[in-house]
């Protein structure tokens, strides 16, 4: 068995739902832009596309800043709108 | 500036606890509790479901308390935010703000609240009848 | 709106009291405590101590508090004032207000606080050292 | 004895000290307006001259209104600012 790095991605709250799940790990060997990971992201779950304008990403606990990359074994999450509180 | 931040599964502290004995140069304590009311869109619920990404929930609430610390002296603040189902009445949420004056506190609380709800991943995710 | 303003010269009641479970259509809850800070003008305390004119300052909360109710919507408000000695660290003042949401009960709780000291007659009229 | 209608006055915190007293009952059968109170009050007591400016003049439990008049058996007192909480 091969060890790749892995990207960890966590779904939540409405983003789990129309994933279908709460957690995956994709194999990469390069950076992803958030770009090229929604595309995958949305592949993998073409029912997450209509959330996709109201969800932000984490990388690693931290909301992810414009032009920021995803790298492997990085913790990414999709955070929809938040309501706690 | 005292911050802390508790994510529970359980029923939150009794306010007497909550309201601990202030520091002698606090003269404010504000406290906010969100508690789950009987209905939710007009239908009537039993208790309000509610999920975190527990980690991230904790660290963004603890730096966005040490960050509204600086426009909003205050002395100590502390969230505690409960998860999984919380029944009708219970408190969901309980902040406690404690500063010199009262000013401070009433604007460092309501601040808290408005961000909170923006960027705290913490999700009410459902519902029981 | 429930309004209810109670003068006391005894320690203010617990907060696991004055924090009743709040009525199911009511998601939040403020409550100020104001405490005696341990100096007065730089100078060391061991109590402030507080008078009032007492059926007026019961009248005058009371007015006021249904006044704000017009502005800030509430569905219960009450305050309790200490008066004679109060220690160090002890609540001298404690308002409790309820709400549907949050917005109100914190508008309304600052609100109160500013016009009780302006209107209300109760006097700090000494200290003990 | 004659039974007098007396206007009870009540003197507050620094109004109470620099009047040296409580409480008084003044005897008099005609309304008296806020003037002629104060000229009263002042001429019993010329130490609450440089407290009269921030002292208002309660009727009956309720601050009293600009030219509203004092009654006999009214109970009329006298506020310094206020400081609780």
């Amino acid at each position: 068995m091969i060890d790749f790095p892995c990207v960890r991605v966590l779904y939540f709250a409405t983003a789990r739902t129309a994933a279908g799940t709460g957690e995956e790990t994709w194999a990469t060997t390069s950076p992803l832009s958030a770009e090229a990971f929604w595309a995958e992201a949305l592949r993998r779950h073409p029912d997450l596309t209509p959330h996709r304008p109201s969800i932000r990403l984490a990388r690693n606990e931290v909301y992810l800043n414009p032009g920021e990359l995803l790298q492997p074994e990085d913790e990414v999450a999709l955070i929809p709108p938040v309501s706690g509180g | 500036m005292h911050a802390e931040v508790e994510l529970l599964r359980q029923e939150l502290e009794p306010l007497i606890l909550a309201g601990a004995p202030p520091r002698p140069d606090s003269g404010a304590v504000v406290e906010f509790t969100g508690t789950v009311r009987d209905s939710e869109n007009g239908t009537p619920i039993s208790a309000l479901i509610y999920e975190a990404y527990e980690p991230m929930a904790q660290r963004v609430a603890l730096a966005l308390l040490q960050e509204l610390a600086q426009a909003h002296p205050v002395r100590a603040a502390s969230m505690r935010h409960r998860l999984g189902p919380v029944p009708v009445g219970a408190a969901a949420i309980h902040l406690r703000v404690e500063s010199a004056h009262r000013a401070e506190a009433f604007a460092f609380a309501a601040a808290f609240m408005d961000r909170l709800k923006q960027d705290v991943p913490i999700w009410k995710t459902g519902s029981l009848p």
